[in-house]
């Protein structure tokens, strides 16, 4: 049986498969159907400092071969998520990497201080993609400046790893990919969702403005990973696309470390599970003894 | 829940956009309340994601689906044919609670009525059943339905009442008392804001279906959401804590 | 007959239907399934002052739903077109638009400046997605001061109307908008190809980077052009994902003025006469007189 | 040249990853040259790009590929049924031009033998066929053609010629005088440059079809180009100015 560990922060995660944020609510509600501990690790919904409402419907679009979101961030904040849902990790011990985000700097701050070291919560996932209500409404994730500061005090206020999730509505995500190293990022998720609208046509209406997920982004994701991986030295965890084994080979070869499956899974509940065996199965049909060897194959 | 194999029994046009699908399922369901409803797969691979629909009918390794013709996804499936396969996930969502009253009303429009079919069988000797319609065709949706008392109203006037079903009942809603009655609605947006009026004073205890856009299905995404008087968390999940909920904790 | 004429830069196109640059060869090789003229317009394959040899293969690859290519601007310049391709053009007396680029600034102005005014020119559409090779072969379209800068000196060069047209691959995309606006940009082609890759997971190996098109774009496009006619007031012109008439509706009460078929036209040569046709008879089933009228009736 | 409708008549696995497709066309297709090509729609939804396919045979409305599944359009392709339904678009592309000469020598690889099948057909009096393939099972591939003689090498030596196709040709090009030969070829790279090292001293013109990834097949997108030694503009379009080209002016 070939070895799907891989090593993330000093940490041995089981599998290199993890869901993406917001797309495995808050880890509970899969378990009818799987157990979340199949993963090497459960990434949070995006949790901030205080609660959020979210917008209103419609949420969800969907495009040819993917979707579209406007969930709006909707979360019951980062204190209600470790009373309400962490003992149910700890329960399983099962390592947890925490998604959160901010709308202003200060915010990020204060929630990475809130989340308390503990031994399953691996990393802290700083979703980049988040509107900067002081600087209009910007996102966090553009300016490589903004985000070697902002990653910098994040980093100053917490011993867990750090990892910014970066937006590829950018001019060079490269650029965006070395500020967080500057400031101190620990790791790198690429990519979050891709911004795009969608016209019902019928009502003669714009019907969402959001993030664009499914298979459309993984080129996208790809070439993100490619050209970050070029650029800084540190793991990244690949998400954009994925449906099944063969986009997994496709981002590690490309450089992942770990990747995350999030739209795949609306498509079919089962897509993870599934994933995780179909990649065991592939390591031993073809002779690889790990899946570290894969990592970066096709980058020579 | 589980996601189950299914292939196409039969695909049937019952009037103009309405459709009957009968899927025999390669695993039983599971118990099935009243109310839940399916994420299904399309089959063909020119829709991405699933689609919720009510659980029409159910018995052992055959489930229906009642459903109209509305965007892609729906047209897709009426163009399935015998012997396709497709996936069903389910049953899920908060079915209807059927409390021990008297007076079990139902009102339902249009498509309205596959949300509650299953509802309607299981207390048919108390139903009374206002089912509102664009015109006579349609009353081929109710099918086969027994119930107590059947209320009638079409927008064209060719059968029963002339204009809206919401209209309708209030000419009837005297004749229950609100401490005997419990009253179960879906229908479109319009129906449900229509009936949170008419039931204003009256204050029957009233649980109603809604409807809203789904990637999962499973309450994962926190796609489905409707606005409740929840003052914490106002959206909730149609998929999760719905789809059926309490008509005096929505806003409409 | 609801009327699909439209006016762009004082010339009446009789519909708004082009194909987008460099996926209709030099005009000539769809003639013997359908004739040019269908169109309102159409568009060249990017030229150059000198000729390109382009890229070597694989130059396209499949993606989900989708293409990457990676020619590399592969044509024979823009003296060898007027003298090879524009009598045919002349013979038809069908309207052309001239997209062209440049690998330096100076290499823009000239070309466009050995475009000489032709009453069927009503265009030229400047590919802004080229790598600046004094700049490091960051494209030139990214920084607004550059795309100022260089639309003014085209301007400057020509009589021609000047068209800009831009890569998603930017921050924000209207602030681009804004820029080629204040250059003097006449109209905008909203959008170039979003730059993509492509691992073959066999090979172990990267197959193509290049720009991804067809359906996966247009949630991309519909944005730009709704942020980018919120931002200005010049006529723009859809492109990205276009595979039929229900398509171009978006577009057209997204904002657009006209719109482009590419890649559609690979999956069915017979895409762009289908989607004017197809266009004309939901105009005369819904009501519609003219075209015109749907022009950004969803932006309200 | 025209995009026609099709049926799938038939879809035969010959050997190992080989099939036969024989399509019903709505129209004839024209007239076909040996070495043409069609862009075939792949059935099903899943496949977006068409694929290039020498057309193997034709006759009135019926026409057959041969092909080989390499991924996923060739392998959804293998999964079609009689009845689905495609769009056939061609005859696409410059195929052979058939000199008068004394000797037709074919040389073909594999599934190259699809590409030179129209050829042989029409040359069959004069042909000379040196065809290379795996195992002896693979010379099924060869079919019914007539032919005036075959040379064949399998590389597991379990038919013919033990090696590849070229070290057989290389034995009996001394056989075949420069000026009085014509060759055509058809198979991969490896033995196109095999081929050309071969001819390197004799020289005999040489016509070779060559295959590229295409999007379009009409000239249109510049995808599939080949490279030549024109200095002017090197990569020509395989699907336009190919996809036969004179052996001596391609880069292999
Ligand atoms: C719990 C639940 C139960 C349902 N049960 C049934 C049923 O038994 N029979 C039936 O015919 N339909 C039912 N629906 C509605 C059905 O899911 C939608 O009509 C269907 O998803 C439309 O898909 P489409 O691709 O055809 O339409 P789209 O092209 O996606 O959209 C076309 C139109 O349908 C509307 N629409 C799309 N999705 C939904 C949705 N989830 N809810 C309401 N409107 C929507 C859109 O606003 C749009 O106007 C149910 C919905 C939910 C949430
Ligand atoms: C003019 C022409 C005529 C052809 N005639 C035939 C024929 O008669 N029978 C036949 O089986 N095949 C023929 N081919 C090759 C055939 O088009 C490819 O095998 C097919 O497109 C592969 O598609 P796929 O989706 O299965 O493979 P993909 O998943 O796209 O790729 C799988 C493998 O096939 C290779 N490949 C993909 N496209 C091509 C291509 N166009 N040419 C060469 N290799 C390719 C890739 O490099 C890859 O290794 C011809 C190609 C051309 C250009
Ligand atoms: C419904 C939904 C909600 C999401 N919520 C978040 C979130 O809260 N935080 C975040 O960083 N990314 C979020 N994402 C982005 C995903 O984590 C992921 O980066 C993106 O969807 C691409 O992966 P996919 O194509 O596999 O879905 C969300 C995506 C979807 C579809
Ligand atoms: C094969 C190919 C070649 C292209 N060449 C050019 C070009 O020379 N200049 C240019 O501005 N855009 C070029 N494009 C981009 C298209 O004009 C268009 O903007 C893009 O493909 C999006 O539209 P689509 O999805 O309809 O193809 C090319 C696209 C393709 C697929
Ligand atoms: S549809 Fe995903 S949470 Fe309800
Ligand atoms: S495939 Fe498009 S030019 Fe040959």
């Amino acid at each position: 049986m070939a070895d799907l560990s891989v090593n993330l922060f000093h940490n041995m995660l089981k599998n290199p498969v993890m869901n993406a944020s917001g797309t495995l609510g808050y880890g509970v509600e899969i378990e009818p159907l799987w157990k979340v501990e199949t993963m090497g690790a459960y990434v949070t919904k995006g949790l901030s400092l205080m609660p959020h409402q979210g917008n209103p419907t419609p949420r969800v679009w969907e495009v040819r071969w993917g979707m579209i979101n406007s969930i709006g961030l909707q979360n019951i904040g980062v204190e209600a998520f470790f009373r309400d849902y962490m003992p149910f990790f700890e329960q399983k011990n099962m390592p947890v990497i925490v998604n959160f985000f901010g709308f202003t700097e200060d915010e990020y701050i204060q929630c990475a201080k809130n989340i308390v070291p503990h031994r399953l919560i691996i990393g802290l996932e700083m979703n980049l993609s988040c509107p900067n209500i002081k600087a209009g409404g910007i996102s966090f994730g553009k300016e490589p400046e903004a985000v070697r500061r902002l990653i910098d005090r994040v980093k100053s206020s917490t011993n867990i790893p750090v990892i910014a999730k970066l937006t590829p509505e950018v001019d060079n995500i490269a650029d965006i990919a070395q500020a967080a190293y500057e400031g101190g990022a620990d790791g790198l998720t690429l990519i979050n969702t891709l911004p795009g609208a969608c016209i019902d046509t019928h009502e003669r209406a714009f019907k969402i403005r959001g993030g664009m997920s499914g298979p459309s982004l993984k080129p996208v994701a790809i070439k993100a990973i490619y050209e970050c991986r070029k650029r800084v030295p540190i793991p990244i965890i690949g998400a954009g696309g994925i449906m099944d084994y063969e986009d997994c080979l496709s981002f590690f070869m490309a450089g992942a470390t770990a990747i995350q499956v999030g739209t795949a899974t609306f498509v079919d509940p089962f897509a993870i599970p599934k994933i995780i065996q179909d990649l065991g199965d592939f390591l031993d049909k073809n002779g690889w003894d790990s899946v570290i060897d894969l990592i970066g194959a096709a980058c020579t | 829940m589980d996601d189950i194999e299914a292939k196409i029994i039969t695909n049937r046009n019952i009037v103009k956009d309405y459709f009957l699908l009968r899927l025999r399922l390669a695993r039983p369901l599971g118990t099935v309340v009243p109310g839940q409803f399916v994420m299904l797969k399309i089959p063909g691979n020119t829709v991405f994601l699933r689609r919720p629909f009510s659980i029409y009918d159910y018995k052992r390794d055959v489930m229906s689906i009642m459903y109209k013709v509305k965007g892609s996804g729906t047209l897709a499936l009426s163009n399935a044919v015998k012997g396709d396969s497709t996936m069903v996930l389910g049953p899920l969502g908060r079915g209807f609670n059927i409390y021990n009253k008297p007076n079990h009303i139902v009102v339902a429009g249009g498509i309205g009525i596959a949300g509650v079919h299953l509802l309607i069988k299981k207390i048919k000797a108390n139903a009374h059943v206002f089912y509102g319609c664009t015109d006579e065709k349609e009353l081929l949706l109710l099918n086969d339905l027994k119930m107590q008392d059947k209320y009638i109203s079409t927008i064209d006037g060719s059968y029963g009442y002339k204009g809206n079903v919401i209209d309708l009942f209030r000419t009837r809603l005297k004749d229950y008392n609100a401490r005997d009655t419990q009253v179960y609605a879906c229908g479109p947006e319009g129906m449900l804001k229509g009936l949170k009026h008419a039931l204003e004073s009256h204050r029957a205890p009233c649980q109603v279906l809604v409807e809203e856009r789904m990637a999962c299905g499973l309450g994962l995404c926190f796609g489905c959401v409707k606005k409740t008087l929840d003052e914490k968390e106002p959206y909730k999940r149609v998929c999760k804590e719905g789809p059926v909920f309490n008509l005096w904790q929505i806003c409409l």
